[in-house]
């Protein structure tokens, strides 16, 4: 493999993601499944980083699982993320950080809209203002919070306590990244690194001291497919789709699986969980488990973070033997614990959980 | 016969997603769809492209449609720019609205879909909240969901926020925000279409003799529309041999 | 669907329509080109099909038929290559001279044997 | 009388294959069914018995088919013949009326001269000597015609001889070796003892004159004797059993046994009854214009006789017939071929237990096949009609035709329903062309329903393969008419009239028509009302194959469309104004190799009923008309 | 007195046309930039539909060239022509003026960098090579995977950068098909052992003998077809290429694994061309060569008297193609200069 190749396409894919000043808009998958990796993005902006980050409480759900699911009609979610232009508007931002892919996805594919189809655009105001009175400016810049992390990436690195080496071999993690599908397919210039060779998350885990592997099915998606999971009967399309990765993934025994879109490192967990059910297979070197980790944890991780405050142990599969890899000292007792520090009962049947 | 063709040009997306096919095949090649369904995105767009209303119909009254899992993968590749990914859209969004969709096994889910995201939207601000994804009815979320559910505020708090509080994750979105959200949908079309997706479903539980109820998911149709597969949409050669297996 | 997935999920892994042609079994292939060399000349036109007096009837694709024992994929059309009426009109419509006929004969004859482990 | 060692080898021989041939007769005929056993009782003391004796006169002795052939190949296979016939039968009588005893055994008929070297010295005896010399004259004539068509078989007509074992080339050199060393040793016998008449005499003094006759003769009689000895030993295992055969097989014919569908006793008596005499690979058109060698009738037989792989043989033959029009002993080669095609069903029917366990551990499935190929075919609601028109599967692929029987029905008042208009089911005769009698079947049964419930009185087809299967393999209570008859009628009864167009035209016998079925008058009656009917070097019975023939499933459609191009070149050697056939199959195969339009015989009668505009049927001369076209321009 | 005559580019066109005038008796100066003559097809090792040796037409390209009459200038590109009077003025990168009375384009195409369909990882995995890399192992005589194996598998993608909006290459480049079949040919020729597979969308035999050479494949050489466009290309573990493909034929998708793939890049305008057309005001046309006058009736003419277009500068050609219109180029020039 040449990886001048690549790196010329890196350089032909860079965006322009603003230094500060930040109106972020949570995911609904992000917040419900991993609430610890929001928390921490806000916390190693706003701590680590020193950067402003606004986050409007009022701003909702930008509807999108609704629209791909196709009860939302397009004007529908055109007039829900014109609101949050709005709120953005309103409190003085113009640099929008989005932390879902779909939500990303979303608000690019509006963008475009209203740029190729202007009457969309008017529509959209039309239907907002009708709605809710307010008004709004287009804002200046897009980014996903992947972007941002990428592009601190180098100051993570600066300040981080921990490496993805392992510690006993000072070997590089072999690490998988998987992109959402809605952060760079449908506008591969939206996307750092393009469409095909994507570097968001290879740039990160690169300059952390990881290794990233090029499996063959890369590229493919994880399976979420909107509909076909969140209908019980589909689901079958969903995990078959997760299960042709993990077994194109195998061979190069991964160390941990990194993805930047919510509902992909929710299925890459879960569909482990599924699959072991189903098959009695269990993915990773030593049947260990491949760890899906968001990009947030990974980054939290490298700064020193607990790993438990940050939400890794409310996977199904844990990252155990991952934190002893790196050399994260973190005690497996403390993972599920109630507000008032009570251990709480422990869920049984976790992979990795040694 | 209905112009359906001018209808689906209606939609931007439609407009944006279809040029003209050469039916090179690029997109069922990486369709994820294509490789699990009895499905090949080309052939859909190959059909609207011969602006046959007839042929349209059927796609709309077909499984076909409802087989995309819209990772827009096809958008990428194409080398005539088409993206069958935002035709898939254009169709669904048409078959609902002419209530096509509950010819089909796949379409007649979107009354689930409805129900359960679109009432999530209205009701919380969110899509999927986590108290609403009930560990018994998603056993494929596994151990840690149940836990995670069962100790949702313990859970929230540990990551450094408060459920249901004013700010961080899954907080409450107050009435005033739920208020704005609700009419956008009205004055946006979304009411007025669930309201489709509804009624043309209510008719459909009705002909087919099951119950049926204006709120909730508790009830026949809901759980029949939700759970049942036929086996009949991954392709005939597979159904065949997974007979033949289990014979 | 196995069991477990069944009752525990209410869905199973779906089984993969992907023509993986590393795994494709061509000894079919091998044994129609032995014996009537001209099954490699088809260019997919569907001449043959367009007029199949059986195709009237049932599916009966014998340019798929080509296009699927060529790649090795078998399953699908184990049942179509019995169901041609052997009328001979694909003889007279190919451009390209295959002997179509035959080539659905030993089709079907080599799939039986192929059953029989035999070839 | 003395012991004479010499003529032991004959006697071996001699014994040996009368023996051979009772044992293999016996096994024979009890291999046959119940009903052939009877036929051949019956025929043995009755009319059929007449019959035979003529027919093996006329063909085991005179050879008059071969004649027909070829005269020179005829009178080299009467020569040897007819010739050893008298010889023996003018030898027993020369040995019973001359010798010291009556009723003597063969070896002093055969060594006649030995024992009798003095004989013949004058009188009757002088002339009966005269004519023994001359039928071995006769006899060296054919053998050295034989001899130099080994060597040069274009002399003889023959394109091609088949290739010989080793076994019959020694047969074959002790054959050729039993003459000339009867010459030499009745020659020398006479040269010692100044006897014979004008060959052995002659001969004998002249070799006396030279060397010591007494003293060389014997070596010659052992010669003679064992070259007889040897030849009827190899018999059995050499081609030239087919002569002894060939009686039985007379016998057999004349009693009223025929081939049918299955392998019997009868089948392989016909095996062993050729003589691999090379006519059928000379008459096959796979030979002269496709140059495929090796699947001729005459390979079959041998293949089948030596028990080796004949599948690829089996299934590369047009089925034309016209091997079996022109084979000397008569046998029946298509349906000798079509019992192979058939073969391939039988496998796996019938396994012993031991082997059965066998392939059970191989993983071999042993269960009896059932085949529903076809269970796809949905009943229709027939539609009731006098007349039923059947186009079939080919004519679809001329839709002129179509358009002419419609017209032909129209102009004629026929109530008829056009039974597969949209598209019906195949016959079913290609099918059992490809051994598959049992799938065939299914779709036999299927158009059979339609047809009873059609209440039709009459089925008409304008394809002879089609009309073939109808006639033989469906039992039907409709009269099932080939086009060219059903025209023939509505002409003779005067509902059509077509007009005479004064131009002159060749007809073809599509194979399945006449050969197949025996029709040659009807499409000559119906060509006649219309047009002048020239007539052509190979017809009839001889009518050559357009190479289409759905029988084949090997041959390449290069050397179809060889086969065709020289058919076609014979037909219209005397420039017709079109080649008329009456098979849509026939009609597409020449179409793409002839200059000369190319019409069916519906096509043809629509042209000439009135209204008909009277455009077409002129020369399609493409490449002409363009040369006119740019020189005018 | 003879005509002076400026061609812009040495390769197949500008020679052919450069003899053919300069038999008619006139001086022409062949500009290259490069520093020898023959242009793109120098790298081939043999042409079809009949498979001769490219160096053939090399070498009568170069007894061509070797004319009194003629005069090239290496390493030196045209950037600009003008009028100035009558005559043309025609400004090198070396600095230098030269003036003419008539002057061809004759720049030819660039190769389609293949990095720049991304999916396929030419540039990044070691066994995805493009054609001419191809033909230079003919040339070299062995074919070899970027990891020293002998290949067993070869696959062709047809149409990489033609037909592709996506990289905005809307034509087709025309000879990638006959190129690939007979690459195929080759390489079974060479390697008996291995399978070949090409990736076509549609086969455009254009010319003559090119549907014989693809049936020949078929036939002879059992080259397998499957009809779709590849839609990506990855690494194995084992060092090999996998593809996904739509087979349409069967309306299903298709995987496999290639030890090596061979990209069939096309034609684009060449960059020099695309410099000297902006300098000078040739018109281009959405494909980006040159627009002719007239597609039927004026191929080799600009809209600028004096100035004529010769070979693949206008679109993409075989090599056959080109030489005759460098010579109708030819014509046209002599034909401009004797009414003058």
């Amino acid at each position: 493999m040449k990886t001048e190749g690549k790196k010329r396409i890196w350089s032909e894919y860079q965006k322009n993601v603003p230094d500060d000043h930040f109106f972020y808009v949570r995911s609904c998958i992000r917040q419900s499944f991993f609430p610890g990796s929001e928390q921490v993005f806000l916390k190693i902006l706003r701590d680590d980083l020193g950067k402003d980050v606004f986050e409007d409480p009022r701003h909702t759900t930008c509807t999108g699982i609704g629209y791909h699911g196709d009860v939302v009609p397009f004007e529908t979610i055109q007039t829900v993320v014109a609101r949050h232009f709005a709120l953005a508007t309103e409190a003085g931002y113009k640099n929008i950080a989005i932390s879902c892919v779909t939500s990303f996805g979303i608000y690019t594919e509006i963008l475009e809209t209203w740029k190729h189809f202007p009457e969309t655009l008017v529509k959209a105001r039309e239907n907002l203002f009708k709605a809710t009175g307010r008004v709004f400016d287009l804002p200046e810049t897009i980014s996903h919070a992947s972007d941002i992390i990428y592009k601190f990436r180098d100051e993570i690195a600066a300040k981080a306590k921990y490496a993805l080496t392992d510690i006993t071999t000072g070997e590089p993690l072999r690490i998988v990244e998987h992109i959402g599908c809605h952060y760079a397919k449908m506008f591969p210039k939206h996307g750092i690194g393009g469409a095909e060779f994507p570097h968001v998350l290879v740039g990160m885990i690169e300059k952390w001291g990881g290794s990233v592997v090029d499996y063959p099915e890369r590229r493919h998606c994880c399976g979420f497919g909107f509909r076909q999971y969140l209908v019980q009967a589909n689901r079958g399309y969903s995990l078959s789709s997760s299960k042709k990765k993990f077994e194109s993934m195998e061979p190069y025994q991964p160390d941990m699986i990194v993805s930047n879109c919510p509902g992909c490192a929710m299925f890459l967990d879960r569909w482990q969980y599924a699959i072991n059910e189903i098959d009695g297979i269990t993915y990773g070197k030593d049947d260990e488990g491949i760890p899906s980790l968001t990009y947030e944890e990974m980054a939290a991780l490298m700064l020193g973070y607990d790993p438990w405050e940050i939400g890794l142990q409310y996977h199904n599969v844990q990252a155990l033997p991952l934190l002893r890899k790196i050399g994260v000292e973190a005690d497996p007792e403390k993972r599920f614990i109630s507000k008032d520090g009570s251990r709480l009962p422990e869920p049984a049947g976790l992979i990795n959980n040694f | 016969m209905r112009d359906l063709f001018g209808l689906l040009m209606r939609d931007v997306r439609f407009e944006e997603g279809l040029n003209a096919c050469m039916n090179c095949g690029v997109c069922t090649a990486i369709c994820p769809a294509a490789e699990y369904y009895n499905y090949d995105p080309r052939r859909v767009v190959d059909i609207v492209q011969t602006r046959n209303n007839e042929a349209i119909e059927e796609l709309l009254r077909s499984e076909t449609i409802w087989y995309c899992g819209q990772c827009m993968s096809c958008k990428t590749r194409c080398p005539r720019g088409n993206t069958p990914g935002l035709v898939i859209m254009a169709l669904r969004k048409l078959s609902q609205e002419l209530g096509y969709f509950t010819d089909s096994e796949k379409g007649r889910q979107q009354f689930a879909i409805k129900r359960a995201i679109g009432g999530n939207i209205l009701n919380y601000g969110y899509c999927v909240p986590s108290y609403a994804v009930d560990p018994m009815a998603h056993p494929e979320q596994g151990p840690v969901w149940g836990h995670f559910v069962e100790h949702l505020d313990d859970v929230i708090a540990r990551c450094g926020g408060e459920l249901n509080g004013a700010e961080g994750p899954l907080r409450k979105i107050d009435d005033d925000t739920m208020d704005e959200l609700r009419r956008i949908f009205d004055v946006s079309g979304a009411s007025e279409f669930f309201e489709t997706i509804e009624s043309a479903s209510e008719a459909k539980a009705d002909e087919m003799g099951l119950e049926f109820k204006k709120e909730g998911t508790d009830f026949e149709y809901f759980r029949y529309v939700y759970s049942t597969d036929n086996g009949e949409h991954q392709s005939e050669e597979i159904r065949k041999e997974a007979y033949e297996n289990g014979r | 669907m196995s069991q477990v997935s069944q009752q525990k999920f209410g869905f199973g892994i779906n089984k993969s329509r992907l023509i993986n042609y590393d795994k494709g079994d061509r000894r079919v292939r091998q044994y129609i080109t032995d014996r009537e060399p001209t099954f490699k000349l088809c260019f997919s036109c569907g001449a043959c099909t367009a007029g199949c007096t059986a195709g009237a009837h049932a599916t009966v694709n014998m340019r798929r038929v080509n296009v699927y024992i060529r790649r090795g994929e078998l399953e699908p059309i184990r049942e179509e290559v019995t169901r041609c009426m052997m009328c001979g009109k694909c003889l007279l419509t190919c451009p390209r001279g295959v002997n179509t006929r035959t080539v659905m004969a030993l089709a079907a004859e080599a799939m039986k044997k192929l059953d029989r482990n035999e070839l | 009388m003395n012991f004479e060692p010499f003529i032991m080898p004959f006697n071996i021989g001699l014994y040996f294959i009368l023996a051979y041939c009772v044992v293999r007769c016996v096994v024979w005929f009890r291999g046959l069914s119940r009903s052939d056993k009877l036929r051949l009782q019956r025929g043995f003391f009755g009319r059929p018995f007449m019959q035979s004796i003529s027919e093996i006169i006329n063909e085991s002795l005179l050879h008059r088919r071969i004649f027909k052939v070829n005269p020179v190949l005829g009178y080299m296979h009467m020569s040897l013949a007819f010739g050893w016939f008298l010889l023996i039968l003018f030898g027993t009588i020369e040995a019973d009326y001359f010798g010291a005893h009556h009723l003597n055994p063969p070896s002093r008929a055969i060594f006649f001269r030995f024992f009798n070297p003095d004989h013949g010295e004058a009188g009757f005896a002088r002339a009966f000597g005269f004519m023994m010399d001359l039928i071995l004259a006769f006899i060296l004539s054919g053998l050295l015609l034989a001899i130099s068509k080994r060597f040069r078989p274009k002399t003889m007509g023959m394109r091609k001889t088949t290739k010989h074992t080793l076994v019959d080339r020694i047969a074959l050199t002790s054959l050729w070796l039993i003459f000339p060393s009867r010459l030499m040793a009745e020659s020398l016998t006479c040269g010692a003892h100044n006897s014979g008449s004008f060959l052995t005499g002659t001969l004998g003094h002249a070799m006396a004159s030279v060397m010591p006759a007494a003293e060389i003769a014997p070596v010659f009689w052992w010669l003679y004797s064992l070259s007889l000895g040897t030849f009827f030993v190899l018999l059995p295992v050499s081609r030239y059993f087919h002569i002894p055969v060939e009686l039985f097989l007379i016998f057999m014919r004349n009693s009223g046994i025929r081939t049918g569908d299955k392998a019997s006793s009868f089948t392989e008596v016909q095996l062993h009854a050729c003589s691999s005499c090379g006519i059928c690979i000379s008459t096959c058109q796979m030979s002269k214009s496709a140059g495929i060698n090796n699947i001729q009738s005459a390979y079959l037989v041998k293949g089948l006789r030596s028990g080796s792989d004949v599948s690829d043989i089996t299934k590369n033959c047009l089925m034309c017939g016209r091997c079996e029009e022109v084979c000397p002993v008569g046998i029946e080669l298509g349906p000798l071929r079509m019992i192979q095609r058939r073969g391939g069903e039988k496998q796996y029917e019938k396994i012993p237990v031991i082997q059965q366990y066998h392939l059970k551990r191989k993983n071999v499935s042993t269960e009896k096949e059932v085949t529903h190929s076809y269970s796809y075919l949905k009943n229709t609601t027939p539609v009731k009609a006098d007349v039923l028109f059947f186009a079939g599967c080919m004519t679809h692929l001329t839709p002129s035709i179509i358009q002419s029987m419609k017209k032909i029905f129209d102009e004629a008042g026929v109530n008829y329903h056009f039974m597969d208009e949209s598209g019906g089911v195949c016959c079913g005769r290609p099918l059992m062309l490809a051994g598959r009698d049992k799938e065939a079947r299914e779709l036999i049964n299927h158009n059979s329903d339609i047809i009873w419930k059609s209440g039709a009185k009459m089925l008409v087809t304008p394809c002879p393969i089609c009309y073939k299967v109808f006639n033989e393999s469906y039992y039907l209570d409709v009269e099932v008419l080939h086009h060219t008859q059903f025209i023939d009628m509505l002409i003779e009864e005067g509902s059509l009239r077509p007009g005479f167009m004064n131009r002159s035209v060749v007809y073809h016998d599509p194979c399945e028509l006449g050969r197949g079925s025996g029709i040659y008058t009807e499409p000559r009656n119906v060509i006649g009302y219309i047009a002048d009917l020239q007539s052509v070097d190979e017809e009839a019975e001889k009518s050559l194959c357009c190479g289409g023939s759905l029988a084949n499933f090997s041959l390449s459609s290069d050397k179809r469309r060889n086969i065709a191009a020289d058919a076609i070149q014979i037909l219209t050697k005397d420039n017709p104004t079109a080649v008329v056939t009456a098979c849509p199959l026939c009609k597409k195969t020449f179409s793409s190799v002839s200059e000369t339009k190319v019409t069916d015989i519906a096509e043809l009668v629509a042209m000439a009923l009135p209204h008909a505009k009277p455009a077409a049927l002129t020369t399609v001369t493409k490449n002409k008309n363009v040369t006119v076209s740019a020189s005018n321009s | 007195m003879a005509k002076q005559i400026i061609i812009a580019g040495g390769g197949v066109a500008g020679i052919e046309a450069a003899a053919t005038l300069a038999d008619m008796g006139h001086k022409v100066n062949i500009i290259e930039k490069g520093s020898s003559s023959g242009g793109n097809a120098v790298r081939w090792h043999a042409l079809f539909p009949d498979r001769r040796p490219a160096g053939e037409v090399i070498s009568y390209l170069n007894n061509r060239v070797r004319n009194k009459n003629i005069e090239v200038t290496y390493n030196t590109c045209v950037n600009k022509v003008r009028h100035h009077g009558s005559s043309l003025v025609i400004n090198l990168s070396s600095g230098e003026e030269l003036k003419a009375d008539a002057f061809i384009v004759a720049t030819g195409f660039d190769l389609f960098d293949a990095s720049r369909k991304e999916e396929y990882g030419y540039g990044i995995y070691d066994n995805v090579i493009t054609a001419p890399e191809l033909e230079d192992m003919f040339n070299g005589g062995s074919l070899y995977t970027a990891d020293g194996r002998v290949p067993e598998r070869v696959g062709f993608i047809h149409c990489v950068g033609s037909r592709d909006e996506k990289v905005c290459n809307h034509h087709c480049s025309k000879v990638c098909c006959v190129t690939a079949v007979k690459q195929a040919i080759e390489v079974r020729e060479m390697l008996p052992g291995c399978e070949v597979f090409c990736f076509y969308m549609d086969m455009r035999m254009f010319g003559p003998y090119y549907e014989e050479l693809y049936r020949e494949a078929q036939e002879v050489h059992n080259v397998n077809f499957i009809r779709g466009k590849v839609s990506e290309a990855s690494n194995t573990i084992n060092h090999k290429v996998a593809v996904k493909v739509e087979d349409t034929l069967a309306g299903r998708p298709l995987r496999m694994e290639v030890d090596l793939l061979v990209l069939m890049t096309g034609m684009e305008m060449s960059a020099t061309g695309a410099s000297l057309a902006e300098a000078s005001g040739l018109r281009r046309g959405k494909n980006r060569f040159l627009s002719v006058r007239d597609n039927h009736m004026h191929s080799n003419n600009s809209d600028l008297p004096g100035v004529f277009y010769a070979g693949t500068c206008t679109a993409p050609m075989s090599i056959t193609d080109t030489i005759s219109h460098a010579r109708s180029a030819a014509l046209e020039v002599n034909l401009y200069l004797s009414e003058r």
